[in-house]
């Protein structure tokens, strides 16, 4: 295996809502083309860890590099820090392509124009041009004939595979996923894990969160389970299954199954 | 005002087509005829040819300041209704008090009170006199379209107010998380997504504004209203006049109503 | 008891005939006017205001049984309601801005703007003679709000009765703006044959009392006597 | 010309003569008759309209529609000039007719007539969506237990349907009094027409304009807080928040 | 046994919607202390019966006798019928406490207001005397603590134990039931099922429309199957549910287990 570039790379990140630290501490890097599937109990931090990455939530301390640039911060004046830089931010953040557990998809948008939104208006790119590469990205996800109608009108699993379209289309560095499909109805969470299992195979750089063991089990790199605002225990998803090796993660595994 | 108590206020919808003639219909359409016969037979209709140039003027007049009234009110209302909603305090309270006093008292207190006396007030100043503005200052129809504007601006700010808040965080979210600038997601999706959900009451609102301009002909302001007043001075005809100005203003609101409608049919429904 | 009747007159201040004062009564010498009739009538007069631009329709809708309001007697209005004889009659004048000057013709008012009251004599009369001769007639719901535009600017110059247009000439405001222009042409087809108490058609009973209660009242000195308190020349007229 | 000091020369707004602050509070007071009785009047025009509208015959409920619609679609300011006019007018033939002789309106009852009238058809529309909203197991629940009609209107339908319908009464209040204004144009002494008259007068137009609209405030600001203690009283039994 | 009185008597029930005849000709007969369940599918007329004893249906024909009191229908004119008195209706009805799918409790009176109401508004029973025994019912049904709380801040199953201890408030002859558990939790539907056994069990006349047939079972004395707009097949539970003889209730049993 040949040396591979740093996608991202977190560093000692810390969290706190007013009393409450919810992350303590938490490093971690992904290699161009690491797949990094998240476990661990609800509330021990997962999504608050994947909005820190991208600044929807700011880090009370720690530092995030995407690509080799690190995101500058500096000193709230309350013992906080805030970016330095919004622009900076801002366009890290269109290199970060994040699918939420709730889609939210624009409304007032048909799906093309959902898709094209972003690489339009954020990143500059000519509108024919966008247009194609949406159609192309949305006949990927199975929606191509689905790309004139409002999301209102589509089904739960059909719109979070519209809100990958929408990720993918600014051609992210890393993709972040927050439990794509906790929201979805049981039937409908095959066809949006088939999309992802795809990206994964294709060995495009993303981190996800999820419960659902089996799928991480399948295709994440290197899975990572987060407790008590630390990480826990982390490492290939064999090991992380099948050898657990601290008291935590064996429960918790064990709760799952 | 909810949607509910604005379509109560105005029609927003006109009677069904479907199942018109019942059994019962008929007799009612033929006393209908009955009376409007009678109307037009013994009542006197001879100055309508005489006035029917003014009428129309007036009529023109009347659209001419609900079109303009609407859209600047429109215009205002979004950041009446985006500041109460995000704004640093002294802009939310600004927004807040303009709202409740400009819902709280009556519009023609409130255009009699621009015209004469903001009014009067201008020319005492010889700077304002003496300046460009002056000819429009004379006229009355500047305070006609200056309040009717504010108050469709207090009462849709409102709407827009809900209609900010009603969006979707995760929406806002989602645009931020890829790359928007601030100014980018508010014209983006913020703002379109806010009207979108405003449309709804719009027919309702406009219907209530065409209903609040004849008062601008208490300001001398020449609308349809103001025609017909003056058909009743010179004609001395105290109902017939009034009865026509009653089925203009129908006939309008009834246009109104359509037009929204075609217009709600024919842009593609934007989901939920 | 006496019979009750309800005198409207217009509902805004209307110096010297009527005028509302700060204690919520009204006064003037038509109101004065008015009390001397019903008393010698043996009337028992409600006062009723009412908007000026509707009190035909009040008239004829029962909602009052007479008018004193100003109302000088044209054959248009004959049509519609009946008059007493008439118990004053002035001319009509016009007033502008000081330092402007022109005539109170069709002529001097072209291209200007000219402002009436609305269902007033002056409003035909204006539309008549100097809206064909090119002025801009703007109409005015009161006598008062077209004497406030004059004093604004907003208008150039007030058509009216030539007692209401002094009395507004002698206030601070119209002494501070405006003075007169003269005397309009009389027209009488128009202008009137003088002010009479509007009353219902085919209510002769009550003019029959009015018209004998103003020939008493001119016979026995009590018009000339409250008349002084505010002209100081005979407003009855030729 | 006054100058800018005069503008508010505050002893025009004493409560006693030559201050014409007594003469406004009187105006206010006449507005606020009005208010009442054209909304009391229109609440019961209401009630019977939206009764009519949702049990009464094809007939009853067409015309109604026909009220309805009128009402909602011509301007309150035409309105009130033809009911001004012609309702009493009307009133007068009728009674005449009937060889009551004339009857005599005085100017409070007319003017509550006509904002009546007006009220009654926006109470009408506001009273029957409140209605409808009230679940039909509710008033099949008062059937099954054996209540008359008038028990389940009285004991179920009108308490069930009062938290749907207080938003909506409550607007209609507010603009009841600020209806009332439009009685100025006809020439009734509300608040807007003596303050008209105050400031021809006076020539303090702004000072007396801003006080009558600080007065017509208060009477809204007041009425807001009633109303939400009467809110607060009838959502007792709703789950969701207003 | 002793000879048991009549509580009531459906004779020949007929009723149709338009063109569609939902029942063609049903009797039934419940003697005091009887319990009777009536099963059958979706759409086969089970409400309707029901809503028609107590004439929230008009019956196209045929006769309902209450505690020997025969309602009286007059020809309406269209070839159906209505009820001649209204008045009759209204006391008879009073007589039948009806317990609905959807609770259909007043949502503007508390739980103690709403079982009162019936009988102080309806029979006239003083307000006291029906407050105390109201609060006996709700003792009984295990609402005692929630008697001042509105309906709305009730659970399901609370909510229809409230309307439960509302139909029991008038002392009725006879108590139907229309499928009571059918719009409950699953959790909650314990807790009225043993409920309406403890009536069971003191003999209160019931008519029961269920689709709980492990508790049909248990509790009914009389099992009646409705298909096809008439009575296909009725007995004691035993019968019907182990030894069916008609071909329609074999697999109907069959495909409830
Ligand atoms: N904006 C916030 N303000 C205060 N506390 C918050 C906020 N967001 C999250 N928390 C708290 O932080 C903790 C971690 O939340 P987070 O959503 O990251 O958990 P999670 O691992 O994603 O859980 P789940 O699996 O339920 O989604 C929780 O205790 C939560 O209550
Ligand atoms: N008001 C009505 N108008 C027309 N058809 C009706 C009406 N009420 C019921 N029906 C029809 O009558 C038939 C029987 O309905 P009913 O509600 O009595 O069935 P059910 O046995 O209670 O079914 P379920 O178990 O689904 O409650 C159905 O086909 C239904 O569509
Ligand atoms: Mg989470
Ligand atoms: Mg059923």
């Amino acid at each position: 295996m040949t040396e591979r570039a740093e996608a991202i790379a977190v560093r000692d990140l810390h969290k706190r809502f007013g009393p409450l630290e919810v992350l303590k501490g938490v490093s971690l890097t992904a290699q161009e083309g690491d797949v990094i599937a998240i476990i661990g109990g609800s509330g021990s931090g997962k999504s608050t860890f994947l909005r820190c990455i991208n600044m929807l939530e700011l880090p009370s301390a720690g530092s995030v590099t995407i690509h080799g640039e690190t995101i500058a911060m500096k000193a709230d004046g309350h013992g906080g820090q805030v970016p330095a830089d919004r622009r900076q931010v801002q366009r890290l953040r269109s290199r970060l392509g994040m699918v939420f557990q709730s889609f939210n998809l624009w409304q007032h948008m048909t799906i093309l124009e959902n898709v094209i939104e972003a690489p339009v208006h954020v990143l500059g790119v000519r509108k024919d041009e966008a247009v194609e590469r949406a159609e192309t990205l949305l006949r990927r996800v199975g929606l191509y004939e689905k790309r004139d109608a409002y999301p209102a009108f589509l089904s739960g699993g059909q719109q979070q595979r519209a809100a990958i379209a929408r990720a993918l289309a600014i051609q992210p560095h890393v993709m972040l996923f927050d439990e794509p499909t906790s929201a979805l109805d049981p039937e409908l969470v095959g066809e949006v894990l088939t999309v992802i299992g795809d990206l994964a195979r294709e060995r495009r750089t993303m981190i996800l969160v999820t419960h659902e063991m089996k799928f991480a089990r399948n295709v994440a790199s290197h899975v990572v389970f987060l407790a008590g605002g630390v990480i826990e225990e982390q490492g290939p998803p064999e090991d992380i299954f099948e050898r657990p090796k601290s008291e935590r993660l064996r429960k918790f595994i064990s709760s799952i199954h | 005002m909810s949607d509910q108590t604005v379509s109560a206020l105005a029609l927003t919808e006109l009677p069904s087509k479907r199942s018109f003639f019942k059994p019962h219909r008929i007799v009612l359409i033929v006393l209908a005829a009955l009376i409007v016969f009678s109307v037009v037979w013994f009542m006197r209709w001879d100055w309508v040819p005489k006035y029917s140039g003014r009428l129309a003027y007036g009529i023109g007049v009347t659209l001419l300041m609900l079109a303009s009234t609407s859209i600047l009110g429109f215009l205002l209302a979004v950041p009446i209704g985006l500041v109460q909603v995000t704004g640093p305090w002294p802009l939310k309270m600004l927004a807040r008090g303009f709202c409740t006093i400009i819902r709280g008292t009556p519009l023609l207190l409130q255009l009699w009170l621009l015209y004469y006396g903001l009014g009067s007030l201008f020319p005492q100043f010889p700077e304002i006199r003496n300046s460009f503005l002056w000819p429009y200052l004379r006229e009355a129809w500047p305070y006609g379209v200056a309040a009717l504007t504010i108050s469709f601006a207090a009462y849709e700010g409102e709407v827009m107010r809900g209609a900010f808040a009603g969006v979707p965080k995760g929406e806002l979210e989602a645009a931020r998380a890829y790359g928007m600038s601030p100014f980018t997601a508010f014209r983006r999706i913020w703002l379109p997504r806010a009207v979108h959900r405003a449309l709804p009451t719009l027919t309702g609102e406009t219907v209530l504004q065409l209903k609040a301009t004849p008062l601008v002909a208490t300001i001398t302001v020449i609308d349809v209203y103001s025609v017909i007043s003056k058909v009743r001075q010179e004609t001395f005809i105290t109902y017939e006049p009034l009865l026509l100005l009653a089925l203009i203003y129908l006939c309008l609101t009834a246009i109104l109503v359509v037009g929204f409608r075609w217009f709600e049919n024919h842009i593609p429904t934007r989901g939920a | 008891a006496a019979q009750q009747v309800r005198v409207g007159f217009a509902a805004e201040p209307y110096p010297p005939f009527t005028s509302p004062d700060a204690s919520g009564n009204w006064e003037g010498w038509e109101v004065d006017f008015m009390k001397a009739i019903c008393a010698e009538a043996k009337l028992d007069c409600v006062v009723t205001p009412v908007a000026w631009d509707g009190i035909i329709p009040a008239l004829t809708s029962n909602k009052i049984d007479m008018i004193v309001g100003s109302m000088s007697i044209t054959a248009e209005r004959l049509q519609t309601i009946d008059f007493s004889d008439k118990y004053y009659n002035t001319p009509t004048a016009v007033i502008g801005p000081k330092g402007v000057d022109f005539e109170a013709t069709p002529e001097g008012l072209a291209g200007k703007t000219i402002g009436v009251q609305v269902a007033t004599v002056h409003q035909v009369y204006a539309n008549k003679y100097f809206g064909e001769a090119g002025a801009t007639v703007k109409e005015y719901q009161t006598q008062d709000e077209a004497n406030n535009d004059l004093a604004a600017g907003r208008i150039d110059a007030v058509q009216a009765d030539s007692i209401a247009l002094n009395d507004f000439l002698k206030t601070e405001q119209g002494a501070a703006c405006c003075e007169m222009k003269g005397n309009v042409k009389d027209d009488v087809d128009i202008l009137g044959a003088g002010v009479g108490v509007g009353l219902r058609k085919g209510d002769t009973e009550l003019k029959d009392k009015v018209n004998a209660a103003i020939k008493a009242i001119r016979a026995n000195g009590t018009y000339d006597e409250f008349s002084k308190k505010y002209f100081d020349f005979d407003i009855y007229g030729g | 010309m006054a100058d800018a000091g005069s503008l508010i020369n505050w002893s025009l707004l004493a409560l006693s003569p030559p201050g014409w602050g007594g003469v406004l509070l009187a105006g206010l007071w006449q507005s606020v008759q009005i208010a009442v009785g054209g909304y009391a009047l229109g609440l019961a025009l209401g009630t019977g309209g939206a009764m009519g509208k949702l049990y009464g015959g094809p007939v009853a409920r067409d015309l109604l529609e026909v009220y309805t619609t009128l009402v909602r679609a011509v301007p309150e300011l035409v309105l009130i000039l033809i009911l001004y006019y012609a309702g009493t007018d009307l009133l007068n033939q009728l009674s005449a007719a009937l060889g009551y002789g004339t009857v005599d309106v005085s100017g409070l009852a007319a003017g509550i007539f006509v904002i009546g009238v007006v009220q009654g058809a926006y109470s009408t529309e506001v009273l029957r969506g409140a209605i409808k909203a009230v679940p039909a197991g509710q008033i099949e629940a008062a059937r099954a237990y054996g209540m008359s009609p008038g028990q389940i209107m009285r004991r179920i339908t009108i308490p069930a349907m009062l938290p749907h319908a207080i938003p909506g009464l409550s607007n209609l209040w507010l603009i009841a009094t600020k209806d009332t204004a439009l009685l100025a144009v006809v020439g009734f002494s509300e608040l807007t027409l003596v303050t008209r008259q105050a400031a021809g007068s006076t020539k303090a137009y702004l000072l007396f304009f801003c006080a009558a609209g600080v007065l017509y405030l208060l009477l809204t600001l007041v009425s807001n807080v009633l109303i939400g203690l009467i809110e607060r009283r009838y959502r007792r039994g709703m789950a969701e928040p207003a």
